[in-house]
């Protein structure tokens, strides 16, 4: 079973590194989508630092679900999804290794460049290990909860979009309680309670999402 | 066509599997066994039902009425459809190392002489999506004798092959088959090989609904 | 009855509009989704029909 | 071909051949319609024309009557598609990814009606069609909810694979509804002081609340009843062949 | 050369007509990410309206975005684009032809919307004409520019994340213009000027897109 | 294979073609000349380059070196890959409409003809996405009795057809050709036409990117 996970882990990171646009994409979209509000909205700092901390989640939230989509449509395409699921191995082992590798790619870099992005919203500084805490908690979670959806569009045409339709409500808590955190982050409050709830949500994501997309898959 | 009494001695067993696609009956009552040593080549026109079939028996196709069993939960089974399972971005070796890596485990060693069995030295580090469509089709058949699985479930194996690219096939079935497997294929080529064994879909062929509750006996 | 005259029952002391369309949409919706319920029954039952004389 | 866990109770069984279900389901149907109409037009002429107006609110509090039935069921029937899919994953029965599918529409239309009369309510009580209220945005969501499971349904052309696919979106969806309204409550109470909370009276006389009673039992039936309808009419669709169903009345027409 | 198009939008529009899915998804998600802000930001009137322009902009823009990138991909993917190009026919009456049923399906929409979406962001009503007309003007631009990074991307893996890298920088000027013709109309100052701009661009992408997508395709 | 000189009777001809992929020279010096009533059969083993030939042909594949030169430039040309160009989501019919839009116009009549001529009779309202790979295959095949293309250019056209559609499809090569059409194919199975004229792509196999810059001679 570990041997599997392996074999799977070892494959994605191999597909990554032969096409590493696919790393970088989901990075450039959230500084994209984010660069594009001082644009919209207002460049002054008064304005941008109070809707920072939700411009940021919800950019995070859409460079999640858009690299989500190909999490197992291209497997499909190809035929390899076939493969992996004939493997003797529960489909909850599969699932959880791409998700993982997902993660990696997409959402830890996210991460990484938060502080520069806060940066250019003017939220405060003190404000930033909440900012780069929260994400590092929720980011998993939405690409475990985006996995259910990726699994049962699998195989569907137009799937993108679909995809947005089923997962986003199901991250509304996580966007409510990630960006709340940051907010109360810079005006100085306490944050524990937040995270408290963001890891709870990821203890379900966790719980949940094996079963949930592993029979979506095999439909 | 054996029938499944004698089940504990074979591979795997339908009994009385049906299929139904879109109120029509592709094939109903299908009693056979899969024994060691057994090469079927299932025939029947375009639209027979064919691919459904092997997939079914493959468990990827889900099964309403009648049954596909495996008496050895440990059987190991090899399916080669007409989607390759190959990843376009990844040399000839690496998706042989995935896909090895299903079932079990294999050396670069192992595999190097696996595409050679196949035809294909000298492109083992070529992504495949710069192989022609034989060339690809090369590949997935090289996984056969990568993995040591019981079962081939072939899909229209030869399509895409030259005619060197077919002989070369049937060696391969052939020994497989003296070796102790079993292979079942679907083909419009013929099998130049003694121990074939022809399943004809279409005298499976039901013709409506109503046949999937009727007990046993085969339809013409 | 509540209201004094028809008039005072259609204008509801002002928030007529408001009653109205909101009991209008109700069951608007509300038939038309018995409606197009049927119709998909009435289409199945048509289908099952020409199977019969089909075969 | 994974065995259940749980046994199947024999009613149960019998409930899931499409048979059974399309006949015992057409018998009950005339009821249901003759039920949800009569219990409607009772409960909505008498909150219209004979209940007394709220001493705050006048006469747009009878939009209550159409918008509380309207937000109770909006749940209700995800729930109850959450409990068919269940059914029909665990047991394995047709006749449950077809309720479950049934669900779909109904739902999404009370969830709809909710909405809109819930906002045109909004006007003459608050002074705007729609305000980031806790309750009004988990019930956006909910309407969000039932939009992709639609679009879902509409996208994969297999029914069977759709009914899965249906079911298990709605039990993920289903657990998920607590967690949303608890989360959505909690944001808004963080952010905004309480300006604007659903009146809920709970001595509400029995004029004002009968009325109601009545509207909430009609809509219940008007679910039951298109529920009915929508598993027959599918029925109908994947059972065409299978010989109960060539030999039926509805079909030979004796 | 009219018979030809007149075949594309045929066919298109009959695709979109087998799975209407496809036409009611990127108004969902433009509704979706809308109803995100005031979760992330705040659900205070004083704020949501100050950044309601850029919000509807942002997420008109992501909208088309994403619809856009399945507008050659599907083609390519099982072959009719091929078979599209080996008419005897100019390249883009092609292009044209999928461009406008896309806006069609997918710009068009999203206007007739938006007038409960700035509602709901507490837009001011008088603002609300400007609203419309803006993005009457700047859809077609978005699709109209999208089409050539969906032609580019076309028979490329991964090309949803690609295209956004691709065309976001092209958006920027729209995005601008739209959502600041919206800001000044909320403030009652006229709008002429950006309209005539928007248009102006309108013109542009028109001139530039047949001819640049067309050549993008024969690649 | 005549050479460019009686260019002007040719329906097309190429002209010291070739073709280099990843530096192996897939074939090179190709001069052969395609007139009314010719079928072409290409030959060669897996990778030989006979997709990328076809594909030069009809224009779809860069040509670098050599020309392809159609004299007329009104011919209408059918190419029909690997890829079936099919949209899976519309009927059979649907998708004949609009591929034969593509070059004319065909009535509902017609549609429903060319379907019954290649054994598709009652299928012509399913999706495509419900069919079999030889019923989608048959599909493609169609439309070559819809439009009057003088010449097709057609890629593995037997792959996934039963035995009988086989024989069909060659019955329709036949017809064409003498009706004065032209017919390229590449096919690893042979064709029992008389009128079949072979080229062999390994005799045109170049060793080296070298070879590319010499001037005409074919190498072997
Ligand atoms: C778009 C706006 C609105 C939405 C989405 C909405 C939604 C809901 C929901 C979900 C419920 C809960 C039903 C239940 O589970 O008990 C409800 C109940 C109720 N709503 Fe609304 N509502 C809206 C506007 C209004 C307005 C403007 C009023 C009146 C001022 C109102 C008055 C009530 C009352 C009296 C109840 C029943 C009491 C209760 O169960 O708490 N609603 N509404
Ligand atoms: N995208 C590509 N990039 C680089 N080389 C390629 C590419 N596609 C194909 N090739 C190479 O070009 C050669 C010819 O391929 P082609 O598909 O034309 O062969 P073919 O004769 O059609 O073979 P088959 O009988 O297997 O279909 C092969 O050796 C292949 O490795
Ligand atoms: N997704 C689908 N939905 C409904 N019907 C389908 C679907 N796929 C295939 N069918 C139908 O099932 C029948 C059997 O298809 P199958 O692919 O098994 O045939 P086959 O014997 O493999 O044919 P071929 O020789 O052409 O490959 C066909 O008549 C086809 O129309
Ligand atoms: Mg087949
Ligand atoms: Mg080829």
């Amino acid at each position: 079973m570990i041997g599997f996970m392996l074999t799977i882990i070892r494959r994605d990171l191999l597909l990554v590194a032969r096409q590493p646009a696919e790393m970088i994409n989901p990075l450039v979209f959230f500084v994209l989508v984010i660069a594009m509000f001082p644009l919209g909205i207002s460049p002054e700092a008064s304005i941008l630092s109070q809707v920072a901390a939700g411009v940021i989640w919800v950019a995070a939230m859409l460079a999640t679900l858009l690299s989500l989509e190909l999490l197992f449509k291209l497997d499909h395409d190809d035929g390899s999804l076939e493969q992996l699921l004939l493997a003797p191995y529960p489909s909850w082992c599969l699932v959880l290794s791409k998700v993982f590798v997902h993660w990696l790619v997409s959402g830890l870099p996210l991460i990484l460049i938060s502080p520069f992005i806060a940066m250019m919203l003017f939220l405060p500084d003190h404000a930033i290990p909440t900012l780069m805490l929260s994400l590092l908690l929720g980011t998993p979670t939405l690409s475990l909860l985006g996995a259910i959806g990726a699994a049962l569009v699998t195989g569907v045409r137009g799937g993108g979009m679909l995809l947005t339709l089923l997962i986003l409500p199901l991250y509304v808590p996580v966007i409510i309680f990630g960006a709340s955190s940051v907010a109360a982050a810079a005006q100085g409050m306490p944050v524990d309670g937040y995270m408290a709830l963001l890891a709870a949500m990821l203890v379900f994501a966790l719980m949940i999402t094996p079963w949930a997309a592993g029979s979506a898959l095999k439909l | 066509m054996s029938s499944s009494s004698s089940a504990m001695s074979d591979l795997f067993f339908t009994s009385d599997l049906a299929c139904e696609r879109d109120f029509r009956v592709l094939y109903s009552s299908l009693n056979f066994s899969v024994k060691a040593g057994d090469l079927w080549h299932i025939k029947g026109r375009n639209g027979a039902g064919k691919t459904t079939l092997l997939r079914q028996l493959a468990g990827l196709h889900s099964v309403d009425t009648g049954q596909v069993l495996y008496p050895n939960e440990a059987t190991k089974v090899i399916y080669v459809g007409h989607k390759l399972g190959l990843k376009e971005q990844l040399t000839a070796e690496e998706n042989l190392s995935w896909l090895a890596g299903l079932n079990g485990f294999s050396t670069k060693l192992q595999r190097y002489a696996a595409l050679e069995q196949v035809g294909l030295s000298g492109y083992e580090e070529n992504a495949v999506e710069q192989l022609s469509a034989g060339q690809k089709r090369r590949v997935a058949l090289a996984r056969l004798h990568l993995c040591k699985a019981e079962v081939w479930l072939l899909d229209e194996p030869f399509t895409s092959l030259d005619q060197q690219g077919i002989v070369d096939e049937q060696d391969w079935l052939n020994q497989h088959t003296l070796a102790g497997g079993a292979v079942i294929m679907t083909s419009h080529q013929d099998i130049s090989l003694p121990q074939v064994k022809v399943l004809d879909l279409s005298l499976y062929a039901g013709s409506s609904l109503g046949d999937l509750s009727r007990e046993g006996g085969s339809s013409t | 009855m509540y209201f004094e005259s028809f008039d005072g029952f259609w204008h509801m002391a002002g928030h007529g509009p408001y009653v109205w369309s909101s009991y209008g949409l109700f069951v608007a919706l509300l038939c038309l989704n018995v409606w197009h319920a049927r119709s998909q029954k009435l289409k199945a039952l048509k289908q099952a029909k020409a199977f019969i004389r089909r075969n | 071909m994974t065995q259940s866990i749980w046994r199947m109770p024999r009613w149960f069984h019998q409930m899931g051949s499409p048979k059974w279900f399309y006949d015992f389901g057409g018998s009950l149907q005339p009821w249901f319609a003759i039920a949800a109409f009569a219990l409607l037009t009772w409960g909505m002429v008498w909150g219209l024309a004979f209940a007394p107006a709220d001493y705050q609110q006048g006469n747009s509090f009878r939009i209550m009557y159409v918008h509380v039935p309207a937000a109770l069921l909006s749940q209700s029937v995800f729930l109850g598609m959450a409990v068919a899919g269940a059914v029909g994953i665990i047991w394995k029965i047709k006749v449950a990814f077809m309720v479950a599918r049934s669900c779909i529409a109904i739902g999404a239309t009370f969830t709809a009606i909710a909405l809109l009369t819930g906002a045109i309510w909004g006007k003459p009580t608050w002074g705007a069609y729609w305000v980031w209220d806790a309750r009004l945005t988990s019930t956006l969501v909910l309407l969000f909810l039932y939009a992709g499971v639609m679009a879902l349904n509409q996208a994969i052309t297999d029914r069977q694979i759709a009914g899965k696919a249906t079911a298990i979106l709605a039990i993920v969806g289903t657990i998920n509804i607590p967690i949303i309204k608890y989360s959505v409550e909690w944001w808004n109470t963080l952010h905004q002081s309480s300006s604007f909370t659903l009146t809920a009276k709970p001595s509400m006389p029995a004029d004002m609340y009968l009325p109601l009673l009545l509207t909430v039992l009609g809509s219940y039936c008007v679910f039951v009843l298109v529920i009915l309808i929508r598993t027959r009419a599918q029925i109908l669709q994947t059972q065409s062949g299978a010989n109960w169903l060539m030999q039926h009345r509805d079909i030979t027409g004796a």
